[in-house]
């Protein structure tokens, strides 16, 4: 991975909308984020976050705006070329590929440099000791041989993570990384957060779980109806009154 | 069937004897099965039955073809059919317009299908599941009608008498014999060539593609250049497919090229037999091309074989939808006592490793 | 689940497949020789019994696109069979027909004809029905050196295709089958001659071909093609075949059909108000359904055929009175192609004094049919090099709310009507 | 000139079938991302069991709808509750499809298995009847089979529009989880789109066997042109199937004139693959095409 200077921005979203029929899901949103750090994705249900991401990733092409990386325009560009410019995501609902091993899951993510690697082995010994080294990280590689429909949401949550670093982006984007896992676990993601974070990796991560947006985060962006109301660090945004009127309607 | 490096590497429950054991076993089971095969024009089964053994091959080899495309990647074409139609057309119009001969023209043939089916791919792999089987069947269709009107060159409705390739010396006995071994031989380059895609990593990012395209497309996998790729390879053999049978029927003619149903059969019988397994179509095929001959002696005149053949795919889809292979597979794991499920046993493995990590920072252990 | 197991259960499993493929071989295999010739068993019944009876292997579409003629055929040959049973047999065997079902479809039909000398081990065989059909059976009966008589391949590329063994058992192929009509157009005053015409065909050899035959008659004498309209075999609907053909006003109208499009397109001029002088169908107006269908309004309409039961031919009578009985109705032209496919196979057999399936009785089987005249319920039929007949159609018109012969004039029931009444 | 507007208005009258059955292809894709291969199958069925009442009761064929309409309402239901539903929904489109597929399959054999290969027509008093509009003339049943597509285009677009249950429907066919979100029974919904599209069949099949010759596998000859339809007008919008089936049923008729019946019938491949390069979302407003 080629770590860039911190606190430089990295992602850049100016005027990014996009509606779906007759609703607006996002409205002019401009946000920036710098390398190095935790971004937080806060709002109410509804109010554009997922669709943000889906936006920035390409995963549907936004009506208007642009979405710019590291200098590189990559507005409506498709999601693996998304991915390729170094950003790297996970899903709302943790998506693996169900009926296929998790070693095979993480290998996955390998990318094949030329036609001899497109066409050699899916199993080349050099990706394969790296993405097991990856599933000890993140603790599932005792199950490597399993099914990944087989195995735990939980357990699934962690392999998507492996899979996403496999492909070694330096922005990784997490949607609701602790959405529908047990306490434990929670404390293991956000440790492995830290922990890539430490290494040079920054975090877009979209949350519910408050305190831990309030633990991680350096920087928290707060969305109400589709566009960005406030942002700054966890401490400041909680006493935002704007904030507070979004989430608590007063 | 998946590839020989996931039996090394698979196989959670067994010892390394037990693995050897079972590899032997299946090594044999392929060794004889392919003996089997080979020796069958030996023991004398005569000329129909020959006949039935060469459509039955062929049909193993169309839907091996079509596997290629639905196998990796899931996207069910209804309308390959306008492959092995396109295949036999063009090997037909090769000799006998342009008098190429006969091998040369199998082969010009596919490439020229493969190249056609470049546009068709970009058009109807831009989107997913249910306008990619509206193409597929519109591309039989359109097919149709073009071969079907075009008659100063296709021969219309009068059909498209394909010369033989072998001389008036061999009869048609032994032509059976020598079209049998071709079509093994099609069948072998098939297999090979989808064997070495399942273990390729081009293999693993169309299996991906198969299992969630969007997350696929997310982890950098370019999935429309991948799936172009996969569809064109298909094409290409499926369109041998169809040539070797042109050559070997001898007669060409639209309604029967371009038929809905055709395309239909070969991915019954993919599904059949089971789309992610090497073997599967070619299963799949041997026994849906020995059930259309059964279902025709005992229905014959009556149209209860089309019956036959909706109830046959209706219970494929909703019973089976892995297929044989995989479903026998999974019927007899259950029956092994000693099989444990993974999700139990894995649960509570991560809950001691759990235990050790509270408080763990230490990341990989 | 542990994969290592599927692996090893799938490839059990290919192992089994390759297996049932050789238990293909061992189930449903006939020896030959069991029904083969010159047997002295006792198994036939009826008059002509001593000696095994002469097995006739038929491939028929019985189900699928082409199976009202085709059961049609059927019937024919089984009237045929049971008669000649009745009648002391063939060379004093029995007949025994074995009928399968193509089911429509080129490849079976094929298979079908593989399976029947091989597998049946038959000593004859009849042709299949539509000629979309005939051209791969016949070339499966040609590999084998089989006589191959066929009633359904009227379409000049059936004979055009170097079979060698081919006879076609009814008076004219396709394109000569307004023959008759064509030489009474020629016949008329220039003045009183249609001027326009227009043709609808559908794309099949057959039907095309004989509204072709009649295109190139009438525009040799100069009358003018203002619509020349081919419509694939699946179309339903007609109103815009009919459109062009209303707008162009042509003087006469010639259908290339089967049977539904003739009368879909018949009631779609109808419904835009054509009234033509002269309105000539193949095929359907003879059917026994085609007045009901398109409503009784049939006026005037024309069909060549290549068969009535009126005709004096010798042995009519008795067929048609025969059929009667067994069927409860008169036979059409395609029982009646039958029944003349059973003769004309008969005859040769009776002349040259065998029915095996050897090469050398097929081969004087075609060599006698090449050079000798066939009497037979349409008529006495010889064949060129290739099998076409020697001969032309009937015409029969609608008159009064029946079809009668009105050509050629030595076979007319009633007078050829023309201009046409209004329908 | 007189051929021009004759083509013009069969076009359009044609374009009318075209569009009732479209929309109720369209409707199952909305409601439950289903390609209903067998909707043809169902029309074909609609149409013999119009004759078969017709020809046994002696009375016009029209009336059979009585009994078509809510049997076929019932039988969509079932098919999604019995059927449809039972299939994975990571995998619904493709294997709804050889579902479908199947079903039209056994349709089409019993079909033919009950009432043989035999092409049927229904014989009408008024069959060749025509009336005389602008020069044209346009044939009585014809008119009523329009007329009949007709009526059941603007009930489906009124309970679409006004009632609770159409409201329901299109909820879900914008977006299905949302629609539950918001406390509708989507699986309830689902079943009755599907009884509503089944019963456009119905209404299609007895309009169809008024002017034409039915036989078991003529449903292969309406499933392209529709499937085409629904495509390019925007899998999922029925205005947009609507639509595209009139632009697409006249532009069929129009072209027949200099190119015959055969080179016109490509109109609608051409179109369709044209939508797929240029314009994947349809040309009338769905937006669905691309992700499904």
């Amino acid at each position: 991975m080629s770590t860039a200077p911190a606190h430089e921005i990295g992602l850049a979203v100016h005027g990014l909308s996009k509606s779906f029929g007759g609703v607006h899901a996002v409205v002019d949103a401009s946000v920036d984020f710098h390398h190095g750090r935790i971004n937080a994705l806060i709002g109410p249900n509804g109010s554009g976050k997922t669709t943000f991401f889906n936006c920035v990733t390409g995963m549907i092409r936004a009506d208007a705006g642009t979405v710019t990386y590291r200098g590189q325009d990559i507005t409506g560009k498709a999601p693996h070329r998304v991915a390729h410019a170094g950003i790297g995501r996970s899903f709302q609902v943790c998506r693996i590929f169900p009926r296929m091993t998790v070693l095979d899951n993480v290998l996955a993510g390998v990318r094949p440099t030329g036609l001899a690697t497109l066409l050699g082995s899916g199993r080349r010994r050099s990706d394969v000791e790296r993405a097991r080294a990856l599933l000890a990280r993140v603790g599932i590689d005792h199950l490597e041989r399993a099914e990944a429909g087989d195995i735990s949401y939980g357990q699934q949550k962690l392999l998507e993570l492996a899979g996403v670093l496999m492909t070694d982006p330096e922005t990784i984007m997490l949607d609701e990384p602790a959405g529908g896992v047990n306490p434990a676990l929670i404390d293991r993601i956000s440790t492995l957060i830290v922990e890539l974070n430490a290494e040079g990796r920054t975090f877009i991560v979209v949350e519910h779980n408050m305190e831990l947006v309030m633990r991680l985060s350096d920087h928290v962006i707060v969305f109400d109806r589709g566009a960005p109301i406030a942002a700054g660090p966890p401490s400041t945004v909680q006493k935002d009154p704007a904030v507070l009127e979004a989430y608590l309607g007063v | 069937m998946r590839n020989a490096s996931d039996t090394a590497t698979t196989s959670a429950s067994g010892s390394p004897t037990v693995v050897r054991v079972i590899r032997g076993v299946q090594v044999l089971a392929v060794v004889a099965a392919a003996i089997g095969v080979l020796v069958f024009p030996q023991t004398g089964p005569g000329p129909f039955i020959m006949s039935v053994g060469v459509v039955i091959l062929s049909y193993a080899c169309m839907a091996t073809g079509w596997n290629f495309v639905g196998g990796f990647t899931g996207y069910i074409s209804l309308g390959h059919a306008a492959f092995t139609g396109l295949g036999g057309y063009l090997v037909g119009l090769l000799i006998l317009r342009a008098d190429v001969p006969s091998w040369i023209a199998l082969v010009l043939a596919a490439v020229i299908v493969a190249v056609l089916s470049i546009p068709i791919g970009f058009a109807s792999l831009r989107v997913r599941g249910a306008s990619f089987v509206i193409m597929s069947l519109a591309l039989v269709l359109i097919m149709l009608l073009i071969f079907q009107s075009w008659s100063d060159v296709t021969g219309g409705s009068n059909g498209l008498r394909v010369p033989r390739p072998f001389g008036p010396e061999v009869l048609r006995p032994e032509q059976h014999e020598r079209f049998y071994y071709l079509h093994v031989l099609l069948l072998v380059i098939m297999l090979v060539a989808w064997w070495a895609i399942d273990r390729s990593r081009f293999g693993a990012g169309l299996k991906a593609i198969r299992e969630d395209e969007d997350k696929a497309q997310s982890l950098g996998i370019p999935t429309f250049g991948y799936k172009l790729s996969v569809y064109v390879i298909s094409a290409f053999f499926t369109a041998l497919a169809g040539g070797l049978y042109a050559l070997w029927f001898g007669f060409l003619d639209p309604i029967f090229q371009f038929s809905i149903l055709t395309g239909s059969y070969m991915v019954l019988m993919s599904l059949l037999g089971g789309i992610r397994s090497l073997f599967g179509p070619a299963l799949g095929a041997a026994i849906v091309g020995y059930a259309i001959e059964f279902f025709k002696a005992q229905y014959g005149d009556t149209q209860f074989h089309l019956v036959a053949l909706g109830l046959l795919l209706g219970l494929v889809v909703l019973f089976m939808p892995e297929g044989i292979l995989p479903s026998l597979g999974r019927l007899l794991d259950r029956l092994r006592p000693s099989a444990t499920s993974i999700r139990e046993e894995s649960a509570e493995e991560l809950a001691n490793k759990r235990a050790v990590l509270v408080g763990d920072n230490g990341g990989a252990s | 689940m542990s994969k290592s197991t599927r692996t090893n259960i799938s490839r059990w499993v290919a192992l089994t497949a390759a297996g049932g493929l050789l238990a293909l071989t061992g189930c449903g295999i006939d020896d030959p020789s069991e029904s083969g010739e010159g047997g002295t068993g006792d198994g036939a019944t009826g008059t002509g019994g001593g000696e095994d009876p002469i097995q006739i292997g038929i491939s028929l579409p019985l189900t699928g696109d082409f199976s009202e003629p085709g059961k049609g055929v059927q019937r024919g040959y089984e009237a045929w069979a049971a008669y000649v049973n009745e009648n002391g047999g063939l060379l004093g065997r029995d007949v025994e027909l074995t009928i399968l079902d193509d089911q429509s479809n080129a490849d079976r039909v094929a298979s079908d004809y593989e399976k029947l000398i091989n597998q049946d081990g038959v000593d004859l065989v009849f042709g299949p029905f539509s000629t979309r059909l005939v051209v791969p059976s016949a070339q499966v009966a040609m590999d084998y050196g089989f006589l191959f008589v066929e009633p359904a391949g009227a379409a000049e590329e059936v004979f055009t295709q170097g079979f060698t063994n081919l006879f076609y058992a009814a008076p004219a192929v396709a394109q000569d089958h307004y023959d008759y009509l064509a030489d009474h157009i020629e016949a008329m005053p220039e003045s009183e001659r249609p001027k326009t015409a227009a043709y609808a065909a559908m794309d099949d050899p057959f039907a095309q071909g004989t509204a072709y035959g009649l295109k190139a008659r009438l525009e040799a004498i100069g009358v003018e093609t203002v619509v020349d309209e081919v419509y694939p075999p699946n179309t339903t609907d007609f109103s815009s075949i009919a459109a062009k053909i209303e707008a162009s006003d042509a003087d006469i109208i010639v259908g290339g059909t089967q049977y539904q499009d003739a009368v879909n397109l018949i009631i779609a001029l109808q419904q835009l108000g054509y009234q033509p002088d002269l309105a000539a169908f193949s095929t359907a107006p003879t059917n026994p359904e085609f007045a009901a269908a398109i409503g009784d309004k049939t006026e005037g309409i024309l069909s060549p055929t290549g068969y009535t039961p009126e005709s004096s031919y010798p042995t009519n009578a008795e067929f048609v009175e025969y059929f009667a009985e067994e069927y409860g109705t008169e036979p059409t032209e395609d029982e009646a192609n039958a029944w003349t496919t059973g003769q004309v196979v008969a005859a040769a057999v009776e002349g040259v004094g065998c029915a095996d399936p050897s090469p050398e009785c097929q081969g004087q089987l075609i060599d006698w049919l090449r050079t000798n005249e066939v009497d037979t319920v349409v008529g006495p039929l010889t064949w060129d090099a290739e099998g076409r007949p020697q001969g032309a159609h009937l015409i029969q018109q609608y008159v009064d709310g029946e079809i009668t012969i009105v050509l050629p004039d030595d076979a007319k029931e009633a007078e050829f009507i023309y201009p046409k009444p209004e329908w | 000139m007189d051929l021009l507007v004759q083509s013009l208005i069969l076009g359009l009258l044609l374009g009318g079938l075209y569009a009732l059955l479209a929309a109720g292809l369209t409707l199952y894709f909305g409601v439950m991302r289903v390609v209903m291969i067998a909707h043809s199958a169902f029309l074909i069925l609609a149409a013999y069991l119009a004759w078969w009442f017709s020809s046994s009761t002696g009375l016009d064929p029209l009336l059979s709808l009585v009994f078509t309409v809510p049997a076929f309402f019932v039988l969509g239901v079932l098919v999604q509750r019995v059927l449809i539903a039972r299939l994975k929904p990571a995998t619904l489109t493709m294997m709804s499809v050889l579902l479908t597929f199947a079903i039209a399959l056994t349709i089409e054999g019993l079909l033919g298995f009950v009432f043989s290969g035999t092409q049927r027509r229904i014989q009408l008093p008024y069959s060749g009847a025509s009336l005389e509009v602008f020069g044209a003339r346009i044939a009585v049943v014809k008119l009523i089979a329009f007329a009949l597509a007709a009526v059941a285009l603007a009930v489906l677009y009124v309970v679409l529009k006004a009632t609770r249950f159409g409201q329901s429907l299109r909820a879900t066919i914008q977006n299905s989880e949302a629609a539950a979100l918001v406390g509708i029974d989507t699986k309830k919904v689902a079943g009755y789109g599907f009884g509503v599209g089944l019963a456009t069949a119905a209404v299609g099949g007895t309009a169809l066997s008024l002017d034409a010759t039915i036989y078991p596998s003529l449903h292969w000859h309406w499933i392209g042109p529709l499937m085409a339809i629904i495509v390019v007008g925007g899998l999922g919008s029925v205005p947009g199937a609507a639509a595209a089936a009139m632009v697409l049923g006249v532009s069929q008729s129009l072209l027949q004139i200099p190119m015959g019946t055969t080179w016109a019938q490509t109109i609608f491949y051409i179109v369709l693959f044209a939508t797929l390069v240029f314009r994947p979302h349809g040309f009338f407003g769905g937006r669905l095409a691309q992700r499904f």
